[in-house]
């Protein structure tokens, strides 16, 4: 169980974060919304320690992790996409995926490998190239695998689907349920709001640093202001 | 001398209550060793003047200056003096960088200089300019009986080119000794100044098999050379110049015994003007005194000597004072000085390392 | 061939001396120019010991690699720490590096030069002796050997290290992106102090080795060291442990045929003309990662 | 913006584009024709070679083979600085900013083309930006982050100083690498609307990006590409109901919409 | 004060030829270029000075400028033979660049003195033509640091291929800043050949670049004034600190290690930032609010918003 309880974040003199909430339970998805700029990067970047938290908490399993260098919390079992891909980019695909699972046993880490390589074909092929000379889409499927190894209890997603081809938001969010599935509680930033929408158990959504809305996906989905600016006036018609 | 102080400093005749004198140094730094060990001998030699009462009533004052090794501190400290009127002449620091970038300063504002070390070609510049060592390659050619004494008949040289003294030495002043003496040289090899390591070097000059080695290098790289011969297994004779002295060779131990040079002192010359000094000297700091301790005391007696002679603290006629000393010479802690063009000249003597202490080398009774 | 030997022996003073600096470069991206400095004054130290109690050789090792280890540590703590955290971005703080190292090298050194007033010292008071095997016309010294078994094992060592395990992938991590480390559960902090205190150590093992072998060094021949390891270093390709091997030895190597072929004198000239005309044809030196750049 | 009305029927022209990497074919023999003031779209899984196709066309990576033209002209000898100032603009997959520089100056640095000395009076005194960079901060609606610095911005923000600055060179030739990447539904919609507008100014563009709704809705012609070559061309309805983009390219979803 | 200052003559005039030093590192750093060829310059600087002055007798003026020309060319040239070098591997090119500099003069026979190096340039340079000539390069250079050409700058230092996109010469303009820095460095050689009539190769050595770095980092890298600053810290420095005596290396070290800490910027970044935030104007601006009609839209979606959902927030 993740939790975040009325996070402050500021830049300097600017608060960007001012007083979120949400929280997702092992085997559901929360789903997080909010235009560019709300916030949302800012509130996953503060809950994994990398930036300070001026007031509120963050738990993780009803434990308060606020405050823990970024290293601890990963041990502790909760991991971040970050924004933006974020390999690294000198080595190669294999480098990454071990490193994904630095804080796991090593036979633990050689399984869950032969997982992500399954998930994605091409990633095998360029298993021993360097990572930065994927394509976008490739190296968010790098990240995104680099994430699934060091298995979670929980795990923050920042725009997984950003940059990749219809077919693979398709696969990439199916299986984010999966892993939602099995177990583990979910934290997902995701402007494909129709896609994440759909496998998304909660919805929190943030404008401005503040939280407007949170209720279940089916409200949200309902909500003709939420669908009106996240999906379109197209989705509310039809 | 007058007891009217202040106005005196720039009249023609009489003495001032004191002098003061700039000493440049490199007190901190690489060399410090050397200012360290100058600055000792300059001390004892004001002390004994201001004692002695050589200037009647005057007192010599030294202002210590620490330069390091930068030649644009020395610069400016030079300037400093020649604009401080109550300055009456420079003691000019050790490193040859330092002393040619100070000579055209000190020329144009016409204060005397009094340098030790300093043994590159360009430091004495005009008339302002004295220097109380002497290039090793005025006296190296006494090493010509020792190698008769022990038959050398082949030799090798190795020099530091990176160092205008002992490039100077390498490329004429030894040749030109050993060639005197009927050496025939097998080898001359060359190593920059920041050569730490002889091996290979060394390697060549054995397999050259010379009755003896010349060794003309920076200090610190003296012992390293020496032990690295010695550990390939080289017995012949090593040659050295005065970067051997001053402890150098002590980290190298039994390896460095039998080690020999020409140098312009030796605290165990027989030379009664030295053994004065050695004897003063052992008497105040309680340890025996190197080179450039005796030139730091020669250059202040040569300075005290100019301005009795001149009896004005005015820095012209110090400049003619220390002018006809020189062309006299004088008794200093270096033996017998007499003086080339403003540079020093001596007798030398052959000091050798015995493994553990410096010793002077006597000939016919080995 | 006795020519051979000869560089490989000073190869591997290279090696010895450059390694501790490459494993920190190439690793966590510190370039740090007090590891002369450190190599000296762990000599210093060891050398001011000797002259007291008269030790054997391990021991001065022993006791060299604990002071580079202690200083090391303490300018990774006390001076690198502080410009990381205040410049998260590694590049952006890389200059700053090396500017902090630079001002610990000149404390380092002007403490050294105030102690021992730049005479040289070496450890004759040791109950070590060196002594020299004749293997035809050959000269070798038990240092000698010493030497050679010393930096290439070493160098093996952490080939290895950097090869297989996973904290060495981890420093590479650090070294491409901090941030991104530390979400993958990298403790970056102990890393760096880790890697520091080995590298110290390193320079440690070798300011000893050098001295035995050297007979002597003085205050300035750590800073001497350092530009040759640092072209030994850009030679072999940054961040490969067997660039820097081979930086070394073809260095060495080149400085040797110079000093005994032509004239010691060039021996830099040619060095660092060799290093040029290498750069010129292979950009990111022989073994050097290429940079992972696309549109 | 202005426009020069050219003789040639293209605006840009490739013709059998490679681009190989060692084993890896990332471009193929890949080409299109794009008339001026009209937009094409590529499509195409991840790793087909389409960001890899703009970099050869802005002549940052060296061609394996292939014909590039500009107005009916070869240019893939020259090298990249001339074409902006032919008029070729374009932004990256990534966001590149120069962190020192503010959002405004960002900006201005587009604009700074069409003054390729760089005016002395702006070197001695005011460096007002020019009409074009308030244009286009205010077409991407980034009017109240202009003084604020890249890292402050938000993903999405940062995109659209991309856009703003290429659209301050006042290029007529514009190629966009994924534009509204991290965009939600309502900010992608503006941007499709900016561009629409910037067709009908006579700007001809070239987009890449994998919303395909979005896509549909703004090009006039979409061209399809899977492992470096051409799959399907031709108007977007005809491409996304080929057989062979939907199977490589399109999901479900895409499948039973159409 | 006319006292002080031919007093302290030598280290005003140093201080104006380290800024120049300082500039021929800077320069390059200022286009992203990691180049210590200045040093080398310098060298090539105070050699031509020098001989023309020696042997040809010729006035100060043609002398400098003999050899900042020819010292500009040089770099051109070098610049063309390590156009694909990058990084700390172009700073070990350009060092060893410097490096055999130093061995030449060394090995230069009559020519260039030999390890003696050269004495009795004597010539009419005087402080206010070293003055004059700072104020002009400090004018041009001032000229870069804003407008288009700073834009540029920048953006060449931080992204050569973006630049390249976006018209900019890159190729270009890393010869142009070899050229200069060449010409810089030529210029502080030259002048302080002429100044302490003589040049030795012991003055081109690792240290020089070392001090040059050091100020160029610790007075600030991106603009000349950092350069300026820089220059003054490092040539008085020494000379305040021998007061301290014996630590004064020691309190010299520490100094340079709290500057790497504190001034991540230069000291010249310090002052700025502290200036501005005298007067109140952080380097933050506004937070990024949505479009004004559009927030008016957006507010209303959002009271209605809020209105549904106070059940749902907790
Ligand atoms: N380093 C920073 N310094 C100052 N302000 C910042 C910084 N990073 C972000 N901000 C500001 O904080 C606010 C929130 O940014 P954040 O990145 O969290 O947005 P977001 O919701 O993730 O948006 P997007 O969808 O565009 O990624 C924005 O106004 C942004 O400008
Ligand atoms: N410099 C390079 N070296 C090696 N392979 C490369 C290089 N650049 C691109 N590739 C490979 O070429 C293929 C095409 O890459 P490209 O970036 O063009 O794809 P893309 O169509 O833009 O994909 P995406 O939609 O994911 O951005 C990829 O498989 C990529 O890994
Ligand atoms: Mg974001
Ligand atoms: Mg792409």
């Amino acid at each position: 169980m993740l939790e975040i309880r009325d996070l402050h974040v500021s830049y300097g003199k600017i608060e960007a974060v001012r007083g979120v909430s949400a929280s997702a339970s092992p085997g559901r998805i929360t789903l997080v919304l909010g235009a560019n700029g709300a916030g949302k990067t800012t509130t996953l970047r503060a809950a994994m320690g990398l930036l300070p938290v001026r007031s509120g908490e963050v738990l993780l399993d009803g434990k308060p992790i606020t405050g823990r260098p970024t290293h601890r919390i990963v041990r502790d079992g909760l991991v971040l996409v970050p924004e933006g891909r974020q390999v690294f980019a000198p080595l190669t695909v294999e480098e990454n995926l071990i490193l994904g699972g630095y804080t796991v046993s090593k036979e633990k880490a050689a399984e869950t490998m032969e997982q992500v390589y399954e998930m994605f074909p091409i990633l095998k092929e360029r298993r021993n190239g360097p990572a930065g000379l994927l394509s976008g889409g490739e190296q968010q499927m790098l990240a995104f695998g680099r994430a699934l190894m060091s298995s979670p209890r929980a795990m923050m997603l920042d725009e997984p689907s950003m940059g990749l081809a219809p077919t693979m938001v398709e696969s990439v969010l199916s299986s984010v349920r999966s892993i939602a599935d099995s177990g583990i509680a979910l934290l997902m930033v995701e402007q494909n709001a129709e896609m994440g929408l759909e496998i998304a158990d909660d919805v929190v959504v943030v404008a401005r640093g503040e939280v407007v809305f949170s209720g279940p996906a089916e409200q949200a989905r309902q909500n003709s202001s939420v669908v009106r600016a996240f999906l379109g006036e197209a989705a509310l018609s039809s | 001398g007058t007891n009217e102080a202040g106005e005196s400093s720039s009249t023609g005749e009489g003495l001032p209550d004191t002098i003061k004198i700039m000493s440049i140094k490199e007190m901190t730094g690489p060399v410090s060793f050397a200012g360290e060990n100058s600055t000792k001998g300059i001390d004892l030699a004001v002390e004994q003047i201001n004692e002695q009462g050589f200037l009647g009533d005057t007192k010599l004052e030294i202002d210590l200056k620490d330069a390091s090794d930068s030649t644009q501190e020395a610069a400016s400290l030079a300037t400093q003096a020649v604009s401080d009127k109550s300055y009456s002449a420079i003691l000019g620091p050790g490193l040859s960088s330092q002393a040619s970038a100070i000579s055209p300063i000190a020329e144009k504002g016409e204060i005397p200089v009094i340098y030790y070390q300093a043994g590159s070609d360009g430091v004495l510049v005009g008339d302002y300019t004295y220097r109380v060592t002497a290039p090793a390659a005025s006296y190296y050619h006494i090493i010509g009986d020792y190698l008769a004494e022990k038959k050398v008949k082949t030799a090798a040289v190795l020099y530091t080119s990176g160092n205008p003294t002992l490039t100077e030495l390498g490329e004429k002043a030894v040749p030109g000794v050993i060639e005197e003496n009927g050496v025939t040289i097998k080898r001359s090899d060359t190593v920059s100044n920041d050569t730490q390591d002889f091996t290979a070097v060394t390697s060549e000059i054995i397999k050259a098999d010379p009755d003896a080695v010349f060794l003309l290098l920076l200090g610190p790289q003296n012992p390293r050379a020496v032990s690295q011969l010695k550990q390939k297994g080289y017995d012949g004779e090593i040659i050295g110049m005065t970067t051997m002295g001053a402890g150098n060779l002590e980290t190298a131990g039994e390896d460095a015994a039998g080690v020999v040079w020409p140098s312009n002192f030796s605290a165990r010359s027989e030379v009664p003007s030295t053994q004065e000094f050695v004897k003063a000297y052992e008497e105040k700091y309680g340890e025996l005194p190197n080179n450039y301790a005796a030139e730091g005391y020669d250059a202040v007696w040569l300075l005290a000597r100019g301005i009795k002679e001149a009896n004005s603290a005015d820095r012209v006629a110090i400049r003619e004072g220390i002018a006809k000393v020189a062309a006299e010479g004088f008794d200093g802690a270096q033996g017998p000085l007499s003086f080339e063009n403003n540079d020093v000249r001596v007798e030398g003597v052959i000091a050798s390392w015995n493994g553990s202490e410096e010793v002077v080398v006597t000939l016919g009774d080995d | 061939m006795e020519i051979l030997i000869n560089a490989v022996t000073l190869g591997s003073l290279y090696l010895l001396f450059a390694l501790g600096m490459s494993v920190a470069w190439g690793t966590i991206g510190i370039l740090n120019f007090a590891h002369g400095s450190t190599f000296m004054f762990s000599a210093m130290v060891a050398y001011y010991t000797v002259q007291m109690v008269a030790l054997p050789m391990w021991a001065m090792i022993l006791l060299g690699a604990a002071v580079g280890m202690v200083l090391s540590v303490l300018t990774q703590a006390l001076i690198f720490n502080f410009i990381l955290r205040r410049n998260p971005d590694l590049l952006k703080a890389e200059m700053q590096i090396v500017v902090g190292g630079i001002g610990a090298a000149s404390v380092l050194l002007a403490i050294a030069q105030h102690y021992t007033k730049s005479v040289p010292f070496g450890f004759s008071a040791s109950t070590f002796k060196t002594t020299t095997y004749q293997l035809g016309a050959i000269h070798i010294s038990n240092v000698q050997l010493v030497i050679l078994v010393a930096a290439f094992g070493l160098a093996g060592l952490a080939a290895w290290w950097l090869k297989s395990a996973r904290a060495g992938l981890a420093l590479r991590a650090i070294g491409v992106n901090p941030e991104v480390a530390s979400l993958m559960g990298v403790d970056r902090g102990r890393m760096a102090l880790g890697t520091m205190a080995a590298a110290g150590a390193l320079a440690g093992t070798a300011g000893i080795l050098l001295t035995y072998y050297l007979g002597s060094i003085a205050a300035e021949t750590g800073d001497s060291f350092l530009i040759s390891a640092f072209a030994a270093i850009i030679l072999g390709g940054i961040g490969s442990v067997i660039g820097v091997v081979v930086g070394s030895m073809i260095l060495a190597l080149a400085e040797t045929l110079v000093v005994t072929q032509l004239s010691g004198t060039w021996a830099s000239a040619v060095a660092f003309g060799l290093i040029f005309v290498v750069l010129l044809f292979l950009p990111r030196g022989i073994f050097g990662r290429k940079e992972v750049r696309r549109t | 913006m202005t426009t020069t009305e050219t003789a040639a029927p293209y605006v840009l022209e490739a013709e059998d584009v490679a681009v190989h990497y060692g084993g890896i074919k990332a471009v193929d023999g890949f080409g299109l024709r794009l008339p001026p003031g009209k937009i094409y779209g590529i499509l195409g899984p991840n790793g087909s070679g389409k960001s890899t196709f703009l970099a050869a066309v802005t002549r940052l990576v060296p061609l394996t083979r292939g014909r590039l033209l500009l107005d009916g002209k070869e240019y893939h000898s020259e090298p990249p600085m001339k074409l902006a100032r032919k008029g070729l603009a374009r932004t990256f997959q990534t966001v590149r900013l120069l962190p020192e520089l503010t959002v405004l100056q960002n900006v201005q640095l587009g604009a700074d083309i069409n003054d390729p000395r760089g005016r002395l009076r702006s070197w001695l005194g005011r460096d007002r930006p020019s009409e074009a960079v308030e244009e286009a901060i205010e077409r991407t609606g980034l009017g109240d982050v202009r003084n604020a610095w890249p890292t402050e911005l938000s993903y999405g923000m940062a995109r659209r100083v991309e856009i703003a600055r290429a659209l301050a060179a006042r290029p007529r030739l514009l190629l966009l690498d994924e534009p509204t990447a991290g965009m939600n539904h309502s900010e992608r919609q503006e941007v499709s609307e900016l561009m629409q507008k910037l067709r009908d100014e006579g700007l001809a563009q070239l987009i890449v990006e994998h919303d395909v709704q979005m896509m549909v809705d703004t090009c006039d012609h979409l061209v399809a590409m899977n492992f470096g070559s051409l799959v399907a061309e031709g108007s977007p309805q005809e491409v996304v109901s080929h057989p062979a983009v939907q199977e490589a390219y399109l999901g479900k979803r895409w499948r039973s919409h159409a | 004060m006319i006292g002080w200052y031919e007093a302290n003559i030598v280290l005003i005039e140093a201080t104006f030829l380290n800024f120049l030093l300082a500039l021929s590192i800077q320069v390059p750093l200022r286009v992203g270029v990691f180049s210590f060829a200045g040093v080398g310059s310098y060298g090539l600087g105070a050699y031509t000075a020098a001989i023309l002055t020696i042997r040809y007798d010729v006035p100060a003026f043609v002398a400098i400028g003999a050899a900042v020309v020819f010292a500009a060319v040089v770099g051109y040239l070098f610049s063309l033979i390590v156009a694909r070098l990058n990084g700390l591997y172009l700073a070990m090119a350009t060092i060893a660049f410097v490096l055999i500099i130093s061995v030449l003069a060394t090995n230069g026979g009559e020519l260039t003195g030999g390890a003696n190096g050269l004495y009795g340039a004597l010539s009419d340079l005087t402080t206010g033509g070293v003055v004059a000539v700072c104020v002009v390069v400090a004018f041009l250079l001032a000229l870069t640091e804003r407008g288009p050409l700073r834009r540029r700058i920048e953006a060449v230092r931080e992204d050569p291929e973006l630049s390249m996109s976006m018209g900019i010469g890159v190729v270009t303009v890393r010869q142009l800043a070899f050229t200069v820095s060449g010409a810089l460095g030529a210029c502080a050689g030259a002048m302080n050949a002429l100044l302490r009539t003589t040049v030795s190769p012991e003055e081109i050595n690792f240290h020089l670049i070392v001090l040059a770095l050091t100020m160029v980092i610790i007075g600030g890298s991106r603009s000349w004034m950092g350069a300026f600053i820089g220059a003054v810290i490092f040539t008085w420095l020494p000379s305040m600190l021998a007061t301290t005596g014996r630590w004064q290396d020691v309190v010299y070290g520490l100094i340079i290690i709290l500057a790497a800490i504190f001034m991540p910027t230069g000291l010249l970044g310090l002052v700025q930032s502290l200036y501005q935030k005298l007067r109140g104007r952080s380097r933050t601006a506004a937070p990024a609010e949505p479009p004004a009609e559009e927030a008016v839209e957006e507010r209303a979606m959002l009271q209605a918003l809020s209105g549904e959902s106070k059940e749902g927030v907790r």
